[in-house]
């Protein structure tokens, strides 16, 4: 048997829809349930292809109400099934936060054990790609404050199957969040087969010690923009880390990094105020205030609503303002 | 539409029958059964009052009043059916073969008391209202999935209308035609705001029609029009012919709470008025006495009986020790994340300290 | 059900008046008002499609075939009256007296969009489906406080009948007998997903008696219907009669938005059909033309003066110049607080740097 | 006409149904609605006596459905009236996350000020009154993310008057929450008349050099036993802060009393991830970095949900747990 792993090349939608067919075919016990995920294959495909594969009674189309697929997911969670819940947008959510916040995160604690929600809840969230009101929320911080829910956020295809499958695994609950950005972005090598990426561990895209970069979903490529050009322009090396799931947070990643640059930047898309930006600004005053040479900085949506898509390159943080966030930093 | 949904009942408020279509299954070992388990449920029900008023354990919830309601749809279940039940419904539970001593633990703000027995399908009481039906929904289709013939039976009371979460949940089972039972007691209320200010609708029954569903009205005080109304909607459930709405009309005599007070916005008389005519307790003790199957030796038998296994479960709530503070941290997860872990090592250490 | 709620008919596919209730309020001056707005409002639909091809606004969503049931329910309104539309429904709001610079501005993306010209009540397009109908109840609610003979019309799908705010919506009304007309589009479709697998029930009108309130299914490519039983929904709203909830059956032709695809899920051959059998436009036609009133030169003229108000619709919309970033952080509040006004400050000073 | 201000001692929650009636009386567009609000007045008789002054008009039983009280309030709002809605408690307020997120606090941004909603949302939450499940939860950080909605905290009768109008007069949306734990803790002199406390703006309860403790509602109580017990103890002097608002932060104080004692112990109930305390933690690294002497403490409810009463106690922070915080930050 050779050992060499047989990849493909995929987009990161790809590679989502990749790990479900993967774990469909080993486990009957897994569903798809969502609005438009059957013969539409979902509004970004993120389905396409496994209604014809596993059929109507394990790919289903349910009616238009969110509060309504999660609280039936979590009776087939309760009762055998692995539900994956589509909510079409982030956006969308909403109508549905009773169940996630009284139930599909509480089920397991309140029962001592006893009853448990075994489901993923995937969304598509993010702004720019010019969507209509509502469908660009980055809403993450709303559910990293819910006790009983883990929170993933890939950035790239091989990242995104990793961690689906292995939220699909966990036997609790996880919303997976998909920054439609990254969708079609970019293609990477992914294996054919199954495997895992671990829940609560960021990735260290790059290495360097005058500062450290944070970012998660489709900030990352931002970060990733900004390390490069701020070396080639003033030579100041970042440490750039993808944080990949929000809760729980890699502390020791983030705690090293920072031990080591004495600085850091953290760049998110939702609003400054009461964004998980605050998060890793406390658990870096936790874990290594003794190191840090300057404020942390952070580079985040406004405090207002995404606005209208004509103008939402100027409510979404870029490289420039990550430059900037960098420079003031070091230069403290 | 109340003449299109007129309240069914097999049982008038004098212990006759009115309806003879389940005569021949109104046997005196069932009935027996059905007066058996509603003195149980009013019994515990007394009881819990009384343990509220004595400090033993927390607020709590009276049902009295609707034990017909509860006890005559619960008989109906089969091991392995799934019950859903609300914050006042521990008559259905009980009967289901919930735990006395962990519905008393509930009350008194323990987290065992949310555990049903093993094996046993006993959600705990649902808090936020109508949020339950959808649960229902999913695992009932889920054994529609699995291909067995069992279902959900879920609670909710006139006021759960209201919420999108009722319609959602009702419509999500008639279109994957999932086998659930959807078991509303109108009780007239949902704390003050009576049925009238709830909905402009007369009956709650005629809300069927929009999902295309089978919906049923019935005296809930009547627990043989409760028993075989509800025995039909779960065998229609079995067969494969999907889900019914069951409005049982009944009334709670005493407050919403412990904490209530419904003299504040309703003439409590009626329910003196109630209790001596159309109470289910004393309507089936009627038809037993009219049948001559009734004795009062019996009754006191029963009622000793009874009486000795609620203060066995009594003595077992208080027998079980303080509630355990660590349950918070165990179970939140799996395998505790790092931020919960720490929280409790902190909490332990606290402990230690105070020791 | 559907035997209860027979979709209402005035005019035929042919162009043949098959019910003559209000054939006396049929005037030419009527009809021809009908057709030109309805002939208005596909002409804007097309454009639209047109301008998000060549790239001049994004992604548009349009309701080619539905535009009996949005004009003929807008010529219904008053001033004063309030709209409550989807993200579809532009041959309504134009019909009420929208800008058609602003609704492409919309799909421009441009705050802009949103805004209604000044003394029209016309809400933008409501995004999460459903939350509207809350908003139009609530609107028409405080017209009744106000003790005025105004309402509220509000728009929404098939698919819109699943969530929890269609239901609270029509409960509300109904408790409070708000002046709210609920006009349901059936389009068949909500995005890929037919109304089989929507709902169990076979019309979206019978939802209705679930609040007890009139529930009435209509022929939604017939204007002359849609227009009379629109109109008649909104007086009895306007002298105090309460809610009503309107099923239009139609279709729309094309895809979901220009983002979609619609022959993933459907037998676009089905659009081709309805085009030349059921299309409102179509039938009016044949009617005008059995009635004597319809003239090639009468039309071509009233194309001639609908393109060029479109035309300049379209230069204005291009004059608008480009969007102003700043509305993004004035209207938050009354008074920024101090973060918005940071956040715009440090706005401000990286466009200065920039240039 | 004399000066002096006339007072009545009223607890918390009757200085909230004062300030109530007292802008009811001059404003007919101010309606009452939500659950029991009616004869009821209210399940903590937070509205007792409304209905028998104004009638059923304008103090409104409405059915049971938090999403519709709030959908159909924003429409009145929109429409000439000023509504206070009440969530019965803050844990039922879930079911209408959509309306006041994607409507309630956006509407007046996507129409460029064209419709407002001039409303008032009031919910008791906090636990420590021995409520049943999910009754206990404090989620004030999901709104203090959220763009256009403001936030107020009162912990005492006379705050709570004067803010909660301010809130009936502020032109936007206002999410007013009350600390049941407070509601009938203690009296206070109360001015009959009209008055109102800024928006904003929090109050310095106890001036003290050596550490700032920080909290919000009900924590308030603790910050202040804490602070008195520490200084009898150690001798540890606390400048003592009740924000009152938590959206928009009175970063002023925060800032000024930090930068003064260089150390600082935030105190709030709900969980600790997520939770305000992170922004107030921001709030300091941004303005007061070099004024540090030692990590930022937080004291906050565990990330668990707020487990079953008779074990609510291990949850909340207390001021036991306050002072091991101190003597930590304090010997740093
Ligand atoms: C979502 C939600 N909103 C409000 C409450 C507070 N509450 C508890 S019971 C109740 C009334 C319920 O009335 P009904 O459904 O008729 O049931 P009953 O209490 O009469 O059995 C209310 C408003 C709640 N538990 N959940
Ligand atoms: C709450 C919510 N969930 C999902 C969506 C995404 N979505 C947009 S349109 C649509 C289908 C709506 O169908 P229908 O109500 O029939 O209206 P139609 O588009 O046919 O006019 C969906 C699912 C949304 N906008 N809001
Ligand atoms: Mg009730
Ligand atoms: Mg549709």
């Amino acid at each position: 048997m050779s050992t060499a792993v047989k990849t493909q090349k995929l987009t990161m939608v790809q590679a989502i829809t990749d790990a479900m067919a993967t774990m469909m075919r080993e486990h009957d016990d897994i569903l798809v349930l969502g609005e438009d995920v059957g013969k539409n294959g979902g509004v970004f495909r993120a389905t396409d292809g496994l209604e014809a594969e596993f059929g109507e009674k394990r790919v289903i189309d349910t009616p238009l109400a969110e509060s309504g697929i999660i609280g039936t997911s979590i009776g087939l969670a309760m009762n055998g099934f692995r539900p994956i819940a589509e909510m079409q947008f982030l956006g969308f959510i909403y109508p549905a936060f009773n169940q996630i916040m009284t139930h599909a995160s509480r089920i397991r604690s309140r029962t001592l054990g006893h009853f448990t929600v075994p489901m993923v809840i995937r969304a598509p969230f993010g702004a720019g790609v010019r969507a209509p009101e509502i469908h660009s929320d980055s809403v993450e911080a709303l559910f990293t404050h819910m006790p009983g829910i883990k929170v993933v956020i890939p950035s790239n295809a091989y990242d995104a199957k990793g961690l689906l499958i292995a939220s699909i695994e966990d036997p609790d609950p996880v919303l997976f969040l998909e920054p439609m950005r990254n969708y079609r972005s970019h293609k990477l090598e992914v294996p054919e087969e199954k495997y895992t990426v671990e829940i609560g561990k960021g990735a260290r895209l790059q290495e360097g010690d005058d500062i450290t970069l944070i970012a998660w979903g489709a900030m990352v490529d931002v970060i990733k923009k900004a390390a490069k050009e701020i070396e080639e322009e003033e030579g100041i090396k970042c440490d750039v880390l993808d944080l990949r799931t929000l809760y729980p947070m890699d502390r020791d990643l983030i705690a090293e990094s920072v031990q080591k640059t004495g600085r850091a930047v953290i760049v998110h898309e939702a609003p400054g105020t009461g964004g998980v930006g605050n998060d890793v600004v406390s658990l870096i005053n936790d874990t290594s205030f003794l190191y840090l040479r300057s404020p942390i900085k952070r580079v985040t949506g406004h405090d207002t609503p995404v606005p209208m898509c004509a103008i939402e390159d100027d409510y979404l943080p870029n490289a420039d303002r990550v430059k900037q966030a960098i420079t003031e930093t070091v230069r403290f | 539409m109340e003449t299109q949904f007129p309240m069914k009942q097999i049982l008038n408020e004098d212990g006759i029958v009115v309806n003879a279509e389940y005569e021949s299954q109104m046997t005196e070992e069932l009935t027996k059964e059905l007066y058996v388990m509603m003195l149980r449920a009013r019994m515990f029900d007394r009881k819990s009052v009384n343990l509220q008023r004595q400090g033993r354990i927390g607020t709590y919830v009276p049902f009295e009043g609707q034990e017909a309601a509860q006890v005559g749809s619960a008989l109906v279940l089969e091991e392995g059916d799934w019950m859903f039940p609300t914050y006042r419904d521990h008559g259905a539970t009980l009967t289901y073969g919930h735990s006395a001593r962990n519905l008393f633990l509930y009350w008194k703000g323990y987290p065992m008391g949310c555990v049903p027995p093993e094996g046993k399908n006993i959600f705990p009481p649902a808090v936020p209202i109508a949020s339950q039906l959808l649960h229902a929904t999913g695992t009932a289709w889920a054994e529609q999935l699995k291909g067995t013939d069992r279902g959900s039976i879920v609670y909710f009371g006139d006021g759960a209308t209201s919420e999108g979460d009722f319609h959602e949940g009702l419509n999500f089972a008639s279109v994957f035609n999932a086998p659930v039972v959807f078991f509303n007691q109108n009780n007239g209320f949902a704390i003050s705001v009576p049925t009238e200010k709830q909905m402009k609708s007369k009956t709650i029954a005629q809300k069927a029609v929009a999902y295309d569903i089978p919906g049923v009205r019935l005296d809930g005080n009547d627990i043989f029009v409760v028993y075989f109304e509800t025995k039909a909607a779960m065998e229609r459930a079995r067969r494969g012919e999907g889900p019914t709405l069951i409005e049982a009309v009944t009334y709670r005599y005493g407050a919403h709470t412990t904490a209530d007070d419904p003299s504040k916005y309703r003439d409590q008389e009626e329910s003196k008025r109630r209790r001596e005519t159309t109470d289910p307790l004393l309507r089936l003790e009627r038809y037993l006495q009219n049948k001559g199957y009734f004795e009062e030796s019996w009754k006191a038998q029963v009622e000793e009986e009874i009486t000795k296994e609620i203060e066995k479960a009594v003595e077992d709530m208080e027998a079980y020790g303080p509630a355990e503070p660590s349950d918070m941290f165990t179970h939140v997860f799996k395998t505790p994340t790092w931020s919960v872990q720490d929280q409790y090592d902190a909490f332990k250490a606290r402990v230690k300290e105070e020791v």
